[in-house]
């Protein structure tokens, strides 16, 4: 298990994505052989932890003096689980619309491509604490599901452990 | 991220280098405006070199396209590979992009 | 603040030391300008924390399963501070011995590299914890008080909260 | 850690790339090892593209160091550089290669 813990502005987000990135040619403690395959999944989850990264960044702590961004990896033979909890604003990832490609959006896009890229992607919203966890299998998964290339991840929308307090939102 | 832009004629060159992301969209930005601004019809992207991007660095190369295509002219990308490449095809961006 | 937590073997050296070596060129959230003097250091401290790696993994964690080794970093514009925390056996570096450089060593000068390069360098010893703490100046420090080119840092032994159990080493 | 072997005659070159430490000393050990059984006796060890090393990968160097020598025979380390070359000047060996 590998953990990186930065303070959570963007300055940060190249130095987590590195982690992130290393771990990904781990299996267990051993470091895996380079192939296509590994290239992929390895760019893929940068990508979808990047994503994630900003948009902790970027919303979770709009407004407020940033808190932490802990990023928790797991990889073995089969999968690579990453992990991310932030003490920001919480929001409902099954309000946010699957952006129109064909309108060439200019922003929206994060979230399509965390979902797109991870087989299971699970929020669990805080207070105190958002957990997003990413889980992008090794063998092939599934054929893709949509009828427009992208294999869509289900998102399982969680309620966090609440704390019995009135400024819950 | 680094870049370079080079103008020949009718023709502008930008090569976008390393990492096209959150902290660097916004370095970018006032060069893709100027381009725009200068309404340059023979734009060609070089992220040949460009190692990876996020969808803040798409949304710079999607407005750059639009914009430039509302004054008719064209932009191309060339050298697209590995991560970029994957993010484009993800959002249908290399059915958009003449890719020569 | 920056942390890094891998497990206590070999195969995680590189990807902790990346992360140092990225923090070492971070002062507070922005990165700071390249310069020759930010290379000797980020090279410095490294060395070190690479020096302290490789003992805690080789003898802190030796014959048993490794615990995690915890790598806590603070950079700011006077200085780099790295804490590295270990759950393995203890040792009382004042007893080991400067390694004599005229008889070419092949082993013993981890500690050496260690406190030559380093500005402080504390050990509190555990159970339950052992954590090695290492401090390198951004600012020119005081000039080498070695005879022979290295300048050494103190080292502080410090004992750490003891259990109250029979099992203390 | 990449290395590669090649012998010209009495000469013989070693280079060395990438990160030389507790990890990757160890496969470079058996080299070192035959270099020595063959009592090569012009041995270079080019360190030019040696981005790090520790003190197990100076314990190599050293090792090969002193068994050529006790067979009269000679090792020159080349292109030192960035942290390497700390290293090797902290641990006074700068004074005991020949650095041509
Ligand atoms: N971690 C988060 N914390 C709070 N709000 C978030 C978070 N992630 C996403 N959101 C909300 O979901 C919306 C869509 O996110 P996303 O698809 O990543 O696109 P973008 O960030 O470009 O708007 C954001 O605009 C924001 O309102
Ligand atoms: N973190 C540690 N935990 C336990 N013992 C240690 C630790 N660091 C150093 N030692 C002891 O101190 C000795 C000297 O360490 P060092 O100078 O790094 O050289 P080397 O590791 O090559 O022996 C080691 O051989 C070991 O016995």
């Amino acid at each position: 298990m590998i953990r990186v813990r930065v303070p959570g502005t963007l300055a940060y987000r190249n130095l987590a994505l590195r982690v992130v990135a290393a771990a990904t040619k781990m299996i267990g403690n051993a470091e895996c052989e380079p192939s296509p395959a590994l290239e992929e999944l390895e760019a893929q989850t940068v990508s979808a932890v990047g994503e994630a990264f900003n948009n902790i960044a970027i919303h979770a702590y709009k407004g407020v003096a940033p808190g932490e961004i802990d990023v928790l990896i797991e990889s073995d033979a089969e999968r690579v689980v990453v992990e991310m909890t932030d003490t920001g604003a919480s929001f409902d990832p099954s309000t946010v619309a699957v952006p129109e490609l064909d309108e060439l959006p200019e922003n929206g896009m994060g979230l399509f491509i965390i979902r797109s890229f991870m087989d299971e992607v699970t929020y669990a919203a805080g207070p105190p604490k958002n957990v997003l966890r990413l889980v992008k299998r090794r063998a092939p998964g599934p054929e893709p599901r949509l009828q427009d290339g992208a294999s869509e991840a289900e998102v399982t929308v969680e309620t966090g452990a609440k704390r019995a307090t009135a400024d819950d939102p | 991220m680094k870049f370079a832009r080079e103008d020949n004629g009718a023709e502008t060159m930008l090569r976008i280098d390393g990492t096209l992301d959150a902290v660097s969209a916004p370095e970018i930005r006032p060069v893709v405006d100027a381009i725009v601004t200068e309404e340059r019809k023979a734009v060609t992207v070089d992220l040949g070199n460009l190692r990876l991007i996020d969808s803040s660095g798409v949304g710079v190369i999607v407005s750059l396209f639009k914009r430039v295509r509302a004054h008719g002219g064209e932009v191309k990308i060339v050298g697209l590979r590995d991560q970029p490449k994957a993010i484009f095809k993800l959002l249908r961006l290399d059915r958009v992009f003449p890719t020569p």
